[in-house]
């Protein structure tokens, strides 16, 4: 029972994350509206990103912003300091998920333009026609 | 055996291929584009009959051009098997020109630049076929043969010109990609290479015998343009294209490259002992028998001649299949030498066929009644060819035939004499009352028959030539002989 | 104890981004998206990661937001799913 | 089809859930991720480019390239959405049919 | 009071005074909270893009609480282009010239023969450099894609 | 001392080039023509050097930064990507210059645009083949596609719909890509490919690695269009405009083949692949022989010429996941060989679309009656990339298929070869059909000698070019296995 919860509080973050993953994938293949496909796009880089970021957290340890002197005489601790390359990562991940995000709009403003609507299915409808 | 290095093969290949540039730039002027034409045939001819002696002294020639797989390049080498076949293809191919520019400035076709342009392509084609040292080139220009006699099927551009296409491509192209292509993988990844090699290169692999069975069906159904049956159907529907076309490259270069590439497997990749050992000579011999027999009675029932010459054909090539599934040296002997020995023969009657076309604008058997009269050298030439290919001396086709039923006898296989014997039988059924009629029956409609004269000289010509060269076949076949021997190597 | 809180932000997460995707009202939705960013944002302060929160403060909870909005407002509101 | 999404999407998430079995307890100092190049970083970035933010010290300078691309991904988004949907008024190439 | 009268007539629909005044108000402070986040990322949380993005956030203030063009009269389509292309340009063109001055692409210390910083100061400058370059970019394209996005790509009065 | 970084300039030079284009651009396509080819000749011929000296002194690893290698970013220049620099800048320089003529017909007034995308878009195809580091592939892989899907909105008509369909499932794909990275990076701690596959010879594979392997191949799969993944494909090349198909289908989906080699190869090793995994294997070869049948049989369905050809795209795609995933060293010699040939052979024959289309305006096949007579180099140059396509000899297509046949026969992957084959007589069909159409005239139509609207010179210069390189790369491919594919074959063979 110890062991169950220790794996509980030891991976609730991963298994939080897949479940949000798992909302966003959904959104973006099984709804038939454009903007939900893109609702859940952002939805499932956040859950990557929250994963990324999940990864380098150190229990009791500081943010990654050293005081420069202390540092550059007294050297730091690894073990002090939270891990800074998954929240590098991470900036370029948003800032990738937010074109991506601006360029499917636009695309969807065009589609609207033609078809007048934002749903797969009357569009569909529409080009059967 | 040893090979020297030396240009002259590739020259031999490329002079019409790169010929056929000034041919398409001189189109607007037809006098230059048929002297160009006629200077490549030239040429061709020369440098093959330059290479001539040496290869009958035992020697040979050999050039790579590009080593294009591991251990398989594109490579030309002059053996004697490929010898024999260039000097066939290279000397029935000047011929063919002569008489095309008879022909097609008598009829006044359209297009006339594309089609000497093909014209060209195609040979060079053929002599590489005859000259590949392996069968990776030999695909190639089979290839390319394919594909540069489409335009030149398809040449009137009309609805049946198109079905039948259509159909040649399917058939041709189908065929060796579906067929001869997995059958030369088999060969390359037991073997390791594709080089022909007297005695075959998978004598002492220790192949199975259903291997060998399988490799052989592939390549026997692979290059349909041998037309063994199921696969002939593309030879009758390809008569749609002009008479010189049928003549050349239904009469020599096509339908005998599939039976040259036959010929080559057979003695080459597969070994004849081999297939002795594993006794599956029978596949060969019993698809060739039914194809002669049935191609026969389909061509009695034919009416237009170039059709009945077509199933003549299909029935003819496998005359040569027939012989090297015999595995008996007379047999193939004879088989090798049928290819010459047709060719001449077949070329003269279609050189006729056309030329009543030109003369008298008759394509139907039943209408030439009385027509020999009025064209004499014609049906002459006619009937020398028709006898030659029925086998009856003093006529090349005798040698060849002699020696494939010499070659029955010996192989014990007398249920082949007999094929042989019916199929000449029905051979003289369909072609003697054609040379009959001619002569002796009464003009169907004379009227009209009054103004028919002999064709244009430039085809009247080759085909007194063709003819007169198959009776001199008869008393000098020794070049042929002599190549044939060296091929086999007995 | 910060385990406690971690989980309350992250539950409302999962209730938020249900949320997100199944309001029919696409502005909704949006702005329901909106608050996901922003729990998010807090989730990732709270882990250590304040160049990460600061960013999607200002992109997920911000830009992408107006984004939406602005497309939404060109189109229609209405979602059959 | 709503029916193969979520399948799909079950399976996925099946998949990662059991990828997640291996990996190092949430907020442990000594899993890989937070040793094997990070402590290089932590350790040393300060010493080699004088920047006490260590993010802006990675993004800068280590991973530079990355960030480069991202300015690029980002240009690339402005001028897709123009070039997409920049229309002039008197414009009516695609309106609504 | 009257003045105050004739200017909530001169408003569109869906526009109020208080919002306009106080995003007036504003305005100077986000923006000047956009340049020292630039500025301060070797110090404090943000760098580049965070900045860039606020900046641009004060033109989409600009554009919600006016209308559209009156937020492109303070930067131009043109101009919005210009910047990001500047910005891009900044940093891919710091990258190379680090290359011809014989260092490694990107490897900023390459760029002391320009101005002999020390190698190490150089890093850091560089990363300031880019910074700009990055805060530039993000802050016109987020400008652009609201802009754009806004208007349903006319350009004009927006939402 | 600039030697050493002349691969960086390979890719420099289209990515400042293409800032400039915006900049300058705008008034006159002059302007355009000239920084656009010069830039792309500038990188071919350096990638030529950068070959050559590869050749020569073997691999390059570069530091971007001059931080060592798992610390900062590496870029590694080995035979297989100095190949595949070589071949994107040709491909690229070619088909730009007769982008110009069609983009300036189609998009009239935003060919600065179009053509900034465009460079950018090569670039990121050249930092693709280029990175050394898992992450940095995530970025460019995303810098291809938001290129992409703006490249592809941009055409008319449904295009904005195939580039919408383009984006989810282009951004699933990079998202499971990531994800896979994500799982890499939490079980080793590091990015650098090299560096991971160090660590992974050391631990054991283990649920997490196995998850990321499956999740960066899938999100690969997604990108390449592989069967059953490619969805997006057909309407987004045939869709685009066609100087953006003409850059996009040459070479996008191969580069990610490429990625996908990289990555089975520099990250896991062969023997992770193939020996522990010898039921995925079969699956997947299984896959690929069933997406080639289904492709060309869809493509079988197709009336236009560029709709037809996005088809066999698919189909091709399956031919090199299939020929890597044979496991033998024939059938990876025959996957990257195929690599460049299609590269090239789609070229050509987009190449060919593209001047029909500027001509006739439209590829249909109702329209290309007798074209042949109308168009005869553009159409001598289609014919024989069509022939590539079908794989006859010399053209280059017959000698990568024939180390995929030989492959797939060494591994006993019948269900393999035979597609092979069947896709081959398919696109017998396919091509002869329109070689059918184009030769013959319309019914009742008279043989007249009507004046040739033959395509401008710019279009019929690249078209020729990319059709010879096609027979000389055919007939060259001996020493181009030997030279440089054999060095490629990665270790474990």
């Amino acid at each position: 029972m110890e062991q169950f919860t220790a794996s509980i509080i030891a991976k609730y973050n991963y298994w939080i994350y897949v479940t949000l993953m798992m909302i966003g994938f959904y959104a973006m293949i099984g709804k038939r509206n454009l903007v939900k496909k893109l609702i859940g796009m952002n939805i499932f880089q956040t859950a990557i990103i929250l994963m990324f970021v999940s990864s380098g957290v150190k229990i009791g340890a500081k943010i990654p912003i050293l005081d420069k002197h202390k540092a550059l005489e007294h050297g730091i601790g690894v073990a002090g300091v939270v891990n800074p390359l998954p929240h590098v990562l991470m900036l370029t991940a948003i800032v990738v998920s937010v074109s991506v995000t601006g360029v499917a709009l636009a695309i969807l403003l065009r589609i609207y333009r033609k078809y007048g609507t934002l749903d797969e299915d009357e569009i569909l409808e529409k080009l059967g026609k | 055996m040893s090979y020297q290095t030396s240009i002259w093969p590739l020259a031999a290949v490329l002079i019409s291929l790169v010929g056929s540039i000034p041919i398409m730039l001189s189109g607007r002027r037809p006098n230059v584009r048929e002297s160009w034409t006629i200077l490549i045939a030239l040429g061709k001819v020369i440098i093959v009959a330059s290479l001539l002696p040496a290869v009958l002294a035992g020697g040979g020639f050999e050039f790579t051009i590009a080593e294009v797989i591991p251990g398989v390049p594109i490579a030309l080498r002059v053996d004697a098997m490929g010898m024999f076949f260039a000097l066939v293809a290279s000397l029935l191919w000047l011929l063919t020109s002569i008489y095309s520019i008879g022909y097609m400035r008598a009829l006044n076709e359209h297009a006339q630049t594309r089609f000497y342009a093909s014209f060209a392509v195609a040979i060079s084609a053929t002599l590489g076929v005859a000259f590949a040292a392996n069968l990776l080139t030999l695909y190639l220009f089979y290839e390319i043969l394919s594909l540069s006699t489409y335009p030149l099927v398809t040449h009137e551009q009309n609805a049946e010109a198109r079905k039948s296409g259509r159909k040649y491509l399917t058939y041709i192209l189908g065929t060796s990609i579906a067929l001869a292509l997995p059958g030369m993988l088999i060969v390359y990844s037991i073997a390791g290479t594709l080089d022909f090699k007297v005695g075959g290169i998978l004598t002492g692999t220790g192949v199975a015998p259903q291997t060998l069975a399988l490799i052989l069906i592939l390549f026997l159904f692979g290059f349909a343009k041998a037309g063994l049956m199921p696969f002939h159907g593309w030879l009758p529907a390809a008569m749609v294209a002009p008479t010189p076309v049928s003549s050349f490259l239904h009469g020599v270069a096509v339908v005998k490259v599939g039976v040259f590439s036959i010929l080559r497997i057979i003695f080459h990749i597969l070994g004849p002992e081999q297939l002795v050992l594993a006794d599956i000579g029978w596949i060969i011999t019993t698809l060739a028998s039914i194809t002669i027999i049935v191609a026969s009675l389909i061509a009695l029932t034919q009416d237009n001649l170039k059709r009945r010459l077509a199933y003549s054909t299909i029935g003819q090539l496998a005359y040569m299949v027939l012989g090297a599934g015999m595995l008996t040296a007379a047999g193939m002997t004879g088989g090798l030498l049928h290819i010459a020995m047709h060719a001449f023969g077949k070329i003269t009657l279609f050189f006729c066929a056309g030329a009543i076309a030109v003369a008298a604008g008759k394509k139907y058997i039943s209408q030439m009644d009385g027509l020999g009269r009025r064209m004499p050298l014609t049906y002459l030439a006619f009937m020398f060819g028709s006898i030659s290919i029925i086998g009856m001396p003093p006529l090349g086709g005798f040698i060849s035939k002699w020696n494939l039923v010499l070659g029955a006898v010996n192989g014990d296989q007398l249920i082949l004499l007999l094929v042989l014997l019916v199929s000449s039988l029905l051979n003289a059924a369909y072609f003697l009352p054609i040379v009959y009629r001619g002569f002796f029956a009464e003009a169907a409609d004379p009227v009209y028959d009054q103004g028919i004269k002999e064709a244009p000289t430039f085809c009247l010509i080759p085909l007194c030539v063709t003819a007169c060269a198959s009776l001199a076949l008869f008393f000098y076949p020794d070049v042929f002989l002599r190549l044939a021997q060296l091929a086999l190597a007995l | 104890m910060i385990w406690i809180l971690d989980l309350l932000i992250l539950s409302l997460l999962v209730i938020c981004a249900i949320a997100a995707i199944n309001i029919k009202d696409l502005l909704s939705a949006t702005i329901i998206f909106g608050v996901y960013s922003f729990l998010m944002c807090l989730l990732w302060a709270e882990m250590g990661a304040v160049d990460v929160a600061f960013t999607e403060a200002t992109v997920g909870a911000g830009i992408s937001t107006v984004l939406f909005i602005a497309a939404i407002l060109h189109t229609s509101r209405r979602s059959k799913d | 089809m709503k029916a193969l999404a979520l399948f799909t999407t079950l399976v996925t998430g099946a998949v990662l859930l059991y990828g997640t079995m291996d990996f190092p307890a949430f907020g442990d100092p000594q899993s890989p991720a937070s040793t094997h190049i990070s402590a290089y970083f932590i350790e040393e970035a300060v010493h080699e480019t004088h920047v006490p933010n260590l993010v802006t010290a990675v993004l800068g300078d280590y991973r530079g390239y990355d960030t480069m691309f991202e300015t690029v991904v980002i240009y690339c988004a402005g001028l897709a959405v123009i070039s997409v949907l920049r229309r002039k008024k008197s414009d009516k190439e695609d309106s609504r049919s | 009071m009257k003045l105050l009268q004739e200017q909530t007539q001169k408003l569109k629909i869906g526009e109020s005074l208080i919002i306009q005044t106080a995003s007036r108000l504003l305005i100077p402070f986000i923006q000047l909270f956009g340049l020292y986040v630039i500025v301060h990322g070797h110090y404090s949380p943000g760098g580049g893009f965070q900045g860039g993005v606020i900046l641009g956030a004060s033109f989409v203030l600009l554009a919600l609480a006016f209308d559209q063009k009156f937020s492109m009269q303070y930067m131009s389509e043109k101009t919005s282009g210009l910047l990001a292309n500047t910005g891009a340009l900044i940093f891919v063109g710091t990258g190379t010239l680090c290359a011809i001055f014989g260092g490694l692409f990107l490897h900023y210390s390459a760029l002391d023969v320009l101005i002999p910083l020390g190698p190490i100061e150089w890093r850091s400058f560089g990363i300031f450099i880019v910074e700009v370059g990055v805060g530039l970019a993000v802050m016109s394209n987020m400008a652009i894609l609201f802009w754009v996005l806004g208007s349903n790509g006319e350009m004009d009065e927006g939402l | 001392m600039t030697v050493p970084n002349l691969h960086i300039y390979v890719l420099a030079a289209p990515l400042l080039t293409a800032f400039f284009v915006n900049l300058f651009g705008r008034r006159s396509n002059t302007v355009i023509a000239i920084l656009t080819i010069g830039s792309l000749t500038f990188s071919s011929l350096a990638s030529l050097v950068v070959m050559s000296g590869i050749l020569k002194h073997g691999q390059i690893n570069y530091v971007v930064g001059n931080w060592q290698a798992p610390y900062g970013i590496e870029l590694v220049v080995d035979h297989l990507s100095a190949l595949m620099l070589v071949l994107i800048s040709v491909v690229a320089l070619l088909a730009s210059m007769s982008a110009l003529k069609s983009v300036s017909q189609e998009v009239p007034g935003r060919e600065h645009q179009l053509f900034t995308l465009y460079l950018i878009l090569i670039a990121g195809l050249m930092g693709l083949v280029l990175t050394g580091d898992t992450f940095n592939l995530y970025v460019m892989l995303e810098i291809t596609s938001i290129t992409a899907y703006g490249l592809i909105a941009m055409g008319k008509g449904r295009a904005p719909l195939a580039s919408f369909n383009y984006v989810i499932m282009g951004s699933v794909g990079a998202c499971f890509y990531l994800l896979g990275v994500g799982y890499l990076y939490l079980m080793t701690g590091s990015l650098n490919m090299a560096d991971i596959y160090q660590i992974l010879q050391t631990m054991d594979g283990g649920a997490a690695v196995a998850t990321a392997f499956a999740f960066i191949l899938i999100g690969l799969w997604i990108k390449m269009a592989f069967f059953p993944l490619h969805g997006w494909l057909p309407n987004a090349y045939s869709l685009a405009p066609t100087g953006v198909a003409l850059i996009a289908a040459p070479l996008m989906t191969k580069v990610t083949i490429y990625l996908m080699v990289r990555v089975m190869f520099s990250v896991f090793s062969a023997e992770y692949n193939f020996v522990q995994h010898q039921l995925a294997q079969n699956i997947i070869v299984w896959t690929a022989a069933v997406g080639i049948i289904c492709a060309s049989a869809m493509a079988l369905a197709q009336r236009d010429l560029k709709r037809m050809l996005s088809y066999i795209i698919v189909a091709e795609v399956g031919y090199m996941v299939g020929g890597i995933w044979l496991a033998n060293e024939t059938g990876m010699t025959g996957a990257i060989l195929h690599i460049v040939n299609d590269a090239l052979m789609t070229l050509c024959l987009f190449l060919a679309v593209a001047a029909i289309i500027y001509r006739l305006g439209s590829c249909e096949f109702d329209q290309l009656q007798g074209i042949y007579r109308k168009m005869p180099i553009t159409m001598a140059a289609f014919t024989v990339g069509a022939f590539s396509m079908i794989g006859i000899p010399p053209t280059a297509g017959f000698f990568s298929k024939w180390y995929l046949l030989l492959g797939g026969i060494e591994a006993g992957q019948w269900g393999y070869v035979v597609a092979l084959l069947f896709s081959s007589l398919v696109n017998a069909i396919l091509f002869f059909r329109i070689i059918e159409i184009g030769f013959f005239h319309r019914d009742g139509e008279p043989h007249s000698h009507e004046e040739a609207a033959k395509a401008p010179l710019s279009m019929q210069i690249p078209l020729m070019v990319s059709a010879a390189t096609l027979i000389i790369i055919g007939l060259s491919s001996g020493s181009l296995v030997d030279a440089i594919i054999k060095l490629t074959i990665p270790i474990g063979f």
